[in-house]
């Protein structure tokens, strides 16, 4: 999956414009239909009670697919965001890796189960731990950068986050010092035209975050996040610029929220049937199929072989992270610093039984 | 007299003051169209309309710092933070610039502004939609705190806050809202500001707490009550101006404390209570002031192992008193 | 001193040209002239050891007076900042309210005493209270802003600030509410090109601040700080837009800092010696003069009146500050909040005479 | 043995530790061409250059929240905010974010980083150039917080910080900078982290205290020393994690315990260290624990008069040790 230099096997027409060869555009394509599998098994499992929260990338996969597929695995660093499902994916994390942290197991990688679903994070494949704040990391990867930079190597690092979390002082703050040291950074905003129930309209105020970047010095441009391949050369050409010193960029990707902000949302209360409907055509994963139909790049036979490995997947994760363990009390008050400190006591309960009731006298 | 819910005695107190006085407008992150995450301005925006209820942008440092200006400029704002672990991009305007504007102009501008924010664990929130916050605010002075635990007291205190002319911070336990269902009338009463309750009367152990752990607390008392241990419980609503009156009463009634929070331990605000008391009834201890509070570590964890253990319950306070009434 | 709709009694062509008489051009000047030799003198009484700090307005204060000029008095409002003082004396204050402040008096207007100099406020001026954190006040005029539209009260707030800290992240997430609701707001920068002893090209990451307005869809015009009427035309437009309910305009004055960044700063150890003297090239006050001068507005004669009536202001309030009294220990407790709080007690030590010894047992 | 004034010591030790260490990068606003407001960088930018010496913009949640990112990328960052009352824009940085960094992903992700910071009143530094901030931190899990009276221990903590691999607070009390002088080998010693020290060893009352305080607290031990009262005194050095053992060994044995703290009295740090003494020791307890602690106002206030009867001075102390020596 690296993003450049590389020769194409056989390439469509559509392949070739973009420097991919088949196999990849095929393997991109299984990374927006697998993130989108799970996504979907994940709210079937919160319906069913098994899990009880959800939160979710339906409508952006492509986007975040085509961005991340421009970047070098294994040696650029990510700083996602919670609906980030697809780009971890693309970036190293399979399918067992996101159920666990569903069911926050205790080999759950992003957290052992410590953090809520959605707050990803592996370090094997540089991808920065998730917080709940929105924007903070932001910070985190244009330090990143400017590490890669001082260090000389040769790393890029790429934030996401969506349209509203973009509003927040920590982005200005950022974007100011990448641009006056050149970082090696790149910024993917997701823009679905809400944060929870307030349209954009309301949260910012101008039709493109990407407008925002000519005041910092920086390209900004608006890609159609239902176009993965644009999304791709958008991003590819970001990378190389900061990869070349030249500084970061702002993408902005046009995508659309398919689900409720999370499962304690209800978007009916704020979103319109037409408005609805309008979302639902924009979805990268049909159009993307579509063209790589037409192209000739998918056909039945790779399709069905394509749903039924998926589908295998998808049930593997999930039996996989419901039979594991979940972490013993005894975990909790590790790492809280590097090493255990004898005044850092745990508590008078202790780590026998959660809840217990000592019974008269004892603690 | 009417049963309500926590929330809906919130709900009920912002439509009420707001009709009351139109100086009162509501802001932050989905207060309006979808009425607040968890409900609590539901209806509000349909009423007052797009002037007094207003969404704004996901940036919590603008929702406090616009609220100081419009206090300034004659309006009495109602903020909310979506989740009390979000008040942090807040911090140096509420720090900094709210709770040092009356002081440092020399009384010239003061600040009638409330922002409120549901706080706590026991939900499934994880490290980020748990969190008690009150500790670092409550050390600010210029600031009042209030956490009520029951919907009477929520209806009180929201109006005591919103008619306050200083900046209070007004902390709800998420946990509480559906769960806590209380009387609360339809009269224009209020609860005064700087005020604890004892909840209930006893003789042995003094268990002081607020919010969700006031209620845990009882339940402790009850638990060992069959034991034959008698506690008086004092729920101190409001945390800044902290009651020492009622506080220092008891304790030199019963000669024996319990401090209960669910934030931290480690430097979390009983340890100020703690040590107002270790201090200042020093004469009338028969036991240590005990705390019994949240581990030490950097939030609740999500998985329900993990919470279980985090949390103060019921059980872990009834362990602790009688440890302390055997003392 | 309105800014509108006034007939001027006699008007050279240099007034008419901006729509203000004689009169009120050598008000102006005679703004910018005060507000230097207060400012001058404060420094003279810092060096002889009266006064232990300064922080100064020098090379700001064209910028300031031709742009608070545009404004109403006692009905807009002011957050300004520590180089205000010409601003804060255009808007009201006056020579003793400056001194009382670099004295910290317990009749200074500002804060009782509380603050360090050039923290301003007078609350009888709509000029709100200033304090050190830089950028918080941008928020507050917002909410100002806020208030006056929602109250129709027809007001308009200005903050000021200069170009380092335009960077904080609460300029962003300011900008960005205002632009929403169209807010009677102007946002003045006045860009000194350093931030202590940062130049800009550290600092922020595009040459002109105004660039940063685009970004919010609001009008962001660059002036010449040096020039005082192109201050207040450009004012006055930004004025006149936000009463008319169309929004925010963003200002950036480029002014020079004349001094060092306060008296605890030694600025030969970072600027040049060309750099400082180009600062003194682009000083309002003279240019205002020869300006002033050349258009006849301003005489030998009356020159000479205001260089005395200036002196004897700056000498009065002088004298009048150090025969203030010190505020009182026992004041030191009030106003924590609007009552006070039994339970926020003094401490032990009581209000008597500071760092006394109580002696064996006592308190 | 040189000696050295206090800033001297911390300028000595970043410039020692970033020849030993070249991932060692100094940022902050102004801290390279003018070495900073103290000049406690200066030099630096001069041997170093522009990678490792970064002058920042005006931006305090940027110079931490880049700090973090640049220490989960190899660097190992000390990051200087100008004064710590401005640290406030960076609270959601380094209580949301650094301080879980390593908690939440499960020890993955540590972040070698230190922020220094000059706090602390006398210096006519009013409101906003006076704070302590030390209380808000002390309270997050996650967080170190290093607060040296010496040049000795300053050198030797910011050695033991730097090379630590969590975040680290480090607070430089600013009046001592240049009035605190001492004795400081060239050595590459350490001072440990988590380590009180027992700077005066005395039999009848134990104080505790740190940074300004503790210099303080000797002064009023050598007052009441001369009236018969025999005064331990225990300088924290690193408030958390907080040496228990030497606090609590020491009140054991002198029986009355006194917290001396500079910031606002309620809910100060000093009353995690009052409670935990209140409860820990409380069978060996002759008197009540007592603080003594900037008055609840919001800030240091300017002027002369009203800045000396805020401050806690060796006569306040003194006078409080009397009370409780007395007890
Ligand atoms: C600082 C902060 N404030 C509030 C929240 C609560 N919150 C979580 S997501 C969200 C909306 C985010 O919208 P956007 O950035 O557009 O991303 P989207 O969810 O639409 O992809 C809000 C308000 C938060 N997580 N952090
Ligand atoms: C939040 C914050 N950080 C740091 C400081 C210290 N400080 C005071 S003024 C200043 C520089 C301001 O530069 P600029 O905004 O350009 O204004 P100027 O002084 O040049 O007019 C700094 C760093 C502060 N007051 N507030
Ligand atoms: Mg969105
Ligand atoms: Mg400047």
């Amino acid at each position: 999956m690296t993003a450049t230099g590389h020769r194409a096997k056989t390439s469509s027409q559509l392949g070739a414009d973009v420097g991919l060869d088949d196999d990849q555009l095929r393997a991109m394509y299984r990374m927006v239909a697998l993130a989108r599998a799970i996504d979907e098994r994940m709210w079937v499992l919160n319906r069913a009670g098994r899990i009880p929260f959800v939160i979710s990338g339906q409508g952006h996969e492509g986007a975040q697919v085509g961005v991340t597929w421009a970047l070098r695995k294994g040696h650029d660093w990510i700083a996602p965001y919670y609906r980030s499902i697809a780009m971890c994916m693309t970036f190293g994390m399979n399918a067992r890796d996101i159920m666990l942290a569903q069911y926050a197991r205790a080999s759950d990688p992003s957290s052992g189960g410590r953090q809520m679903p959605g707050h990803y994070g592996d370090r094997r494949h540089n991808l920065l731990s998730v917080s709940s704040p929105v924007a903070t990391q932001i910070l985190h990867a244009v330090g990143i950068a400017l590490a890669a930079k001082i260090r000389h190597t040769d790393q890029v690092a790429l934030a996401a986050m969506g349209e509203g979390s973009s509003n927040q002082g920590d982005v200005h703050e950022a974007l100011n010092f990448a641009a006056i040291h050149r970082l090696p950074f790149v910024f993917l905003v997701e823009n679905n035209g809400y944060a929870i129930s307030v349209p954009a309209a309301m949260e910012i105020s101008v039709p493109d975050v990407a407008q925002r970047a000519a005041g910092y010095g920086i390209p900004g441009v608006v890609v159609d996040g239902s176009d993965v391949l644009a999304c791709y050369r958008a991003a590819l050409t970001a990378v190389e610029r900061a990869r070349a010193g030249e500084g970061p960029t702002l993408i902005e990707a046009k995508v659309t929220r398919l689900t409720g902000h999370s499962s304690d949302d209800q978007q009916t209360k704020y979103r319109t049937e037409e408005d609805l409907a309008a979302g639902k055509r924009s979805d990268a994963l049909p159009h993307f199929r579509d063209q790589l139909r037409a192209a000739g790049v998918l056909t039945a036979e790779v399709e069905a072989a394509l749903t039924d490995e998926i589908s295998a997947l998808v049930t593997d994760a999930t039996d996989f992270a419901e039979a594991e363990p979940d972490p013993l009390p005894s975990s909790a008050m590790r790492w809280v610093y590097a090493e255990d400190w004898p005044s850092e006591t745990p508590p008078p309960w202790g780590f026998g039984e959660p809840g217990h009731d000592a019974g008269p006298g004892g603690t | 007299m009417p049963t309500r819910t926590f929330i809906e005695a919130i709900r009920a107190t912002l439509a009420d003051e707001m009709r009351r006085d139109e100086s009162i407008i509501v802001l932050g992150e989905d207060v309006g169209k979808k009425g607040g995450v968890f409900l609590a301005t539901d209806g509000l925006w349909a009423e007052f309309g797009d002037d007094r209820v207003i969404d704004t942008p996901l940036t919590e440092s603008m929702i406090v710092g616009a609220s100081i200006g419009a206090a300034v400029n004659g309006l009495r704002p109602v903020a909310e933070i979506q989740f009390a672990d979000f008040i942090h991009p807040a911090f140096n305007q509420i720090v900094s610039e709210a709770a040092r504007m009356r002081y440092r102009s020399n009384n010239a501008v003061g600040l009638p502004m409330t922002i409120r924010a549901p706080y706590g664990g026991g939900v499934h929130g994880a490290l980020y939609h748990s969190q008690s916050v009150e500790a670092f605010f409550c050390h600010v002075p210029g600031l009042k705190i209030v956490i009520p635990s029951t919907p009477y007291d929520a209806r009180g205190l929201l109006r005591s806050s919103i008619r306050d002319d200083d900046p209070v911070l007004f902390f709800e336990h998420k946990k509480m809202y559906r769960s806590v269902r209380g009387e609360v009338p339809d009269t224009d009463y209020v609860v005064p500001l700087g005020r604890a309750a004892i909840t209930r009367p006893g003789s042995q152990v003094t268990a002081i707490a607020y919010g969700l752990m006031a209620h845990y607390a009882l339940e402790a008392a009850d638990r060992v009550a069959e034991e034959g241990i008698s506690v008086e419980v004092v729920d101190l609503r409001t945390l800044r101006p902290l009651d020492k009156e009622t506080v220092l009463g008891s304790v030199r009634k019963t000669g024996k404390c319990l401090v209960v929070y669910e934030d931290n331990r480690f430097g979390g605000y009983g340890a100020e209570v703690a040590a107002t008391v270790a201090e200042e009834a020093f004469d009338y201890l028969d036991g240590p002031v005990t705390r019994i509070a949240g581990p030490d570590i950097p939030g609740v964890p999500y998985n329900h192992v993990l919470e279980d253990w985090f949390m103060v319950d019921p059980a872990k306070i009834a362990a602790a008193i009688r440890k302390l009434a055997a003392y």
